[in-house]
């Protein structure tokens, strides 16, 4: 069914809606989880959490479709999952096992699904921004008529690579959106501290191409952005830089005082919570009853638990494997 | 076959020619390939034929143009990128080392990167410390890279084909002063597999193995020194990853011997990969004098004509060598 | 004496005027020299002429002192006459001779002269500005109240390295006056293909620092824009971004069959020349008189011609001169 | 001297300390090194004590934060680059290859760049293939660089205040597993020269040419192997670049037996260089078996800790290499 009440890409049907609020508590309790076994000591290694952030993930890959493809960070459980992702193969591969998207090689930096057009995770701040231009660039010259969606964030837009490789994807007219998840920080450097302009978008200037500012905990306004800009894309006119305005609840990696923010700004931030907001912009539009409401939610849950278990469940990987997948 | 005399050069165009004539996912990409036919001229006439989609001016960016080779690769072609000089791979690393390189493995034997990065090396031109390095030692440390460095033009055709054909990284090193040397190529398309070394002439009391121009100066002093008796077998890798490594060992159990030149600076070169595969060998055994290695001293180059030439190992440098190593057989 | 009847900085008097005026002969006899030393075959390795961009270095270095410092590129002969440059050294670092700047071991695009605050021509496209910003952060920490100009090319424009110093710069609000020769090219990238920005200038507005086009072949606006910039820099304010367009007359280097331009725009180019323009200008002012002007580009030549005796009759560098000068 | 127990981590903190409060000219800065502290916690504190001046957090930009410290250090400063993962030297190689080591060469012996890049290295972390590397072999490859490897507390004081006070760009790794590790170190300031190795422990049989954590497995096996009556002798080089060759010559004189060890991939790594230095000189005369290398696998570090520990050498990995080296003593 269509949506009619609200200003929504077409694509974007009452079902999708619901599919999308329940989407975002996946990520949101994926991500909580993750945290609890890291508190704990039972995932090995670093992770990066999104819990906050589910909009901007969500949102952007709700209006592309399935030959499309994204190129993720190091902050990316949401992306990937929003990407069609296994939350099975995702929480297996936390958990080093087997079963794992990367066969316990790769860990929460890695993961990717290149069969759904997830072409990874990246843990190079900014790594992840030229090989976008690259799948760009295939589906112009193979006329495959895909976009890329590239998330970054906020601290990678002062990478070299950002430059390039904006300027490469617009002289090219290529098929990229450019997404920076402007979460106020880097690990710890305050945006407004690593830069002199208000807006990340405003660097779309510097590139002849369209920038656009998003609040980013707003689902129907990161819908109808990033909309837009795959339109303009597929139209053969090139890029667009959109930067989504967010916040991460949690610190930055496994172990962060945050000392460089206020609690009460992480408060003031809560309070915007995009989950919160979406549930009730979708209620208002009577698409969803606080009842159908925690279904979703507790159905997300529940997957999640799932996913745990699966994980849990899983066989190590052999020693053997150690030396496979070098090459191809 | 019909063969002919065709450059070193000539064979780098002829290869990536024939092989985009057979298969429309083989592009380039790179700084000035366009009209101007790249900095050496390997280019020249390839927009022509084939167009400015397929032969790709690119900006100077060369973390953004190895990344979208690398993007593309993964996701269906099969992009050569032309590097003006190989010394800046230093702005391309990340993108070769941690990306390139890495991606398979870490997807866990996922997606795969079928990419030829092409470049040239090397000194002799006058060009100073910042274009004349041979920095080929660095990508054979990283798992994932393979690494070629063709002497002769009819090892190039053959070893570029095998290198657009094979499923990974490649970074293929093009000598500066091999460019304009000839050698008798075939017209058809051939292929050398990559990690056979090839003896470029067969000796018995000393093994040399040299790498790229090494070779041509190695075999200037073998026919020199054949003159006082000292019979010399030159062996090429070809490629340093994969590394034959039964040749050269087989080569060493038979002469007894080892000399281990390359232009690169000797200090942590890929010479002592070399040497090391030989020492915890079995031909370790056969050894008849402490093995030798010549690289380039540890100087950036200079631009003087004499001190650059000076920098890197000569074919007087190599007789001397030999000598040494032969002297008490 | 100062000038009346052009407006200019207070420190450009007429006699620096006159002595700029045969500065630009300087640099573009050097140039021509070189070119057919080359031609010859005489020199070894590559060089790249700065001929018919003479006002950019010249008019730009005009407004800085002697403390004050230089950031050069691999098109530097010009800038390292302008920045007092010892044309004797230069001539013979060419050569590869011992007396030259480098002993021999640097050639053209390794000339630097860190005494009179020249940091160096550069080999790497955009290496130069990544030090161009810690030359600036210690005249701010040690307080020296140095200024740095930093000039490049606009090929350059598009590496990181260029992205990442421009904003490091400006959130430390660090004294460089970053200069965009932009001569229309790379080496053959026709600068309107490599961009979709109208002027590089533009760019500034992606570090929040004033962006200034100037016409690169206008001695007075030159000084003047660069004039500015450096008051701005001395003010603690910060960088700002100048582009000069201008135009090399010769190919990018040594070989270049110039097959990407077409001989009618050289031709439009060559007649802007900006040291006509300048004697031009001055003479105007009654600054200059023919006779004057054609005395000091004669005394130019001889100061070249010079230059070449004594780089033909210096020696090489010893052998053993190979393995010094590694490590401090 | 009055001494006492402190960590790996610790001693890097008191030695760019102490300099710091001397030298005006010396200061840090690097990504998230203020109030955070840095990735791994080493310069917690010190923003507090030297204020954000002197404590520069810089915006995640390596390559022009690597350029900002060569560029102040030709100037006249004295900068200490902490850069987060020893991975991303990946982006700053331009500027610390070809420029801050070739400065002052190509400028005809002027100009000088006195300047440490502080950055962890190594596996162990779980951190997988983009931030475990140990690409120690690529700096060391670099004529103009200088290249530290500690493996104690100790020595990390003594060795930084000695790159802090050189005059060229000096690399200094650290060890990420090595950070919480003890020692007895004097509160004074105090200074290892470099180029100097350490013989962490004597040993008649066979001598282990080991580097950073690497040490430790060395001397746990040595430990094990005594139990068997095997003598093993420990030398760690601390510098590679410059490498005290002389040391390890000798050592490999009195026990005829060579193992190099490190975590870096085997193939391409610094091993190979140790091995050769010491294939070349008189002590090759004198080996009484094979040499032998142990380092990482051809491998990209995998996540999985089991993975993970089995991609580099491990302690078992040393004994089993020791004991097929002497088993014909
Ligand atoms: C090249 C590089 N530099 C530094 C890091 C360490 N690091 C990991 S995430 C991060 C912060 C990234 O900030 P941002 O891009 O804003 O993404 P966010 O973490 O806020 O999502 C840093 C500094 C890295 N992984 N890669
Ligand atoms: C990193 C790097 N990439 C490529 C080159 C080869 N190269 C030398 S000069 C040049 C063109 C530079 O263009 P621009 O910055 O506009 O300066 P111009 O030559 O026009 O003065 C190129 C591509 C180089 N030296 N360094
Ligand atoms: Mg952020
Ligand atoms: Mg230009």
């Amino acid at each position: 069914m269509m949506v009619k009440t609200l200003k929504l890409p077409e694509m974007i049907t009452e079902e999708k809606l619901k599919d999308l609020y329940k989407e975002m508590w996946l990520i949101r309790y994926f991500d909580e989880k993750v945290d609890q076994f890291f508190a704990k000591g039972m995932i090995h290694g670093t992770t990066h959490l999104c819990v906050g952030q589910e909009a901007s993930a969500a949102g952007s890959i709700a209006v592309i479709g399935r030959k499309d493809k994204i190129v993720s960070t190091h902050r990316g459980h949401g992306h990937c999952i929003s990407k069609e992702g296994d939350i099975n193969k995702m929480m297996a591969e936390l958990f080093g096992r087997e079963t794992g998207y990367c066969k316990g090689k790769g860990g929460s930096m890695h993961i990717a699904d290149v069969e759904k057009g997830n072409l990874g995770a990246n843990g190079i701040v900014g790594g992840g921004l030229p090989l976008a231009v690259g799948a760009a660039l295939t589906s112009k010259m193979k006329k495959e008529d895909y976009v890329v969606l590239c998330f970054f964030g906020d601290g990678a837009s002062n990478e070299g690579s950002f430059h390039e490789s904006v300027n490469l994807a617009a002289i090219w007219d290529l098929p990229v959106i450019f997404i920076c998840e402007n979460n106020q920080y880097g690990m710890s450097g305050p945006v407004k501290e690593m830069t002199r302009v208000e807006n990340i978008a405003d660097r779309a200037s510097s590139y002849g191409i369209p920038g656009k500012v998003v609040d980013g905990l707003d689902m129907i306004e990161i819908m109808n952005s990033v909309h837009e800009a795959v339109e303009h894309a597929r139209d053969g006119k090139g890029p667009t830089l959109i930067e989504m305005k967010t916040y991460r609840w949690k610190g930055h990696s496994k172990s962060d005082a945050k000392k460089y923010r206020t609690r009460e700004e992480e408060k003031e931030w809560r309070e915007k919570d995009g989950i919160k907001r979406f549930k009730e912009t979708l209620i208002e539009a009577s698409i969803l009853t606080e009842e159908t409401a925690k279904q979703l939610q507790d159905q997300a849950y529940e997957e999640i638990e799932e996913a745990v278990k699966f994980a849990e469940n899983s066989p190590e990987p052999s020693l053997d494997s150690l030396l496979e997948d070098v090459y191809a | 076959m019909t063969t002919r005399q065709i450059t070193y050069l000539e064979a780098v165009r002829e290869a990536m020619s024939l092989e985009m004539r057979e298969n429309n996912d083989v592009f380039i990409l790179g700084e000035d390939i366009g009209v101007y036919g790249g900095a050496f001229g390997v280019t020249r006439g390839m927009i022509e034929e084939f167009g400015p989609e397929r032969v790709r001016n690119t900006p100077i960016s060369e973390a953004a143009i190895a990344g979208a080779a690398i993007g593309s690769a993964l996701t269906g072609m099969r992009p050569i990128l032309e590097l003006q000089f190989s010394d800046f791979i230093t702005i391309a690393m990340d993108q070769m080392v941690n990306q390139a390189a890495k991606t398979r493995y870490m997807f866990g034997g996922k997606g795969k990167v079928p990419m030829v990065l092409r470049t040239p090396a090397g000194s002799g031109t006058g060009a100073a410390a910042q274009h004349s390095q041979s920095l080929e030692a660095w990508m054979a440390h990283i798992p994932g890279l393979k690494v070629v460095q063709p002497s002769t033009a009819y090892d190039v055709k053959g070893l570029l084909k095998a290198a657009i054909d094979d499923d990974n990284p490649v970074i293929f090193y093009e000598h500066k002063l091999l460019y304009r040397t000839t050698d008798d190529v075939p017209e058809e398309s051939y292929k050398i597999e990559l990690g056979k070394a090839d003896i470029k002439r067969e000796g018995t009391d000393v093994t040399i193995v040299a790498t790229a121009i090494m070779v041509h100066k190695a075999l200037e002093a073998a026919s020199e020194l054949e003159k006082e008796g000292i019979s010399v077998e030159v062996v090429d890798p070809r490629t340093i990853v994969p590394l034959d490594k039964e040749t050269i060992i087989n080569s060493v159990k038979k002469t007894g011997r080892l000399i281990v030149v390359h232009e690169a600076v000797q200090r942590g070169g890929f010479g002592g990969e070399i040497v090391s595969v030989v020492a915890e060998s079995e031909a370790f055994d056969y050894l008849d004098a402490p093995i030798k290695r010549l690289g380039g001293k540890a100087v950036p180059i200079p631009y003087n004509p004499t001190l650059e030439k000076a920098a890197i190992p000569q074919v007087p440098d190599i007789i001397e060598a030999v000598r040494e190593t032969v002297k008490n057989k």
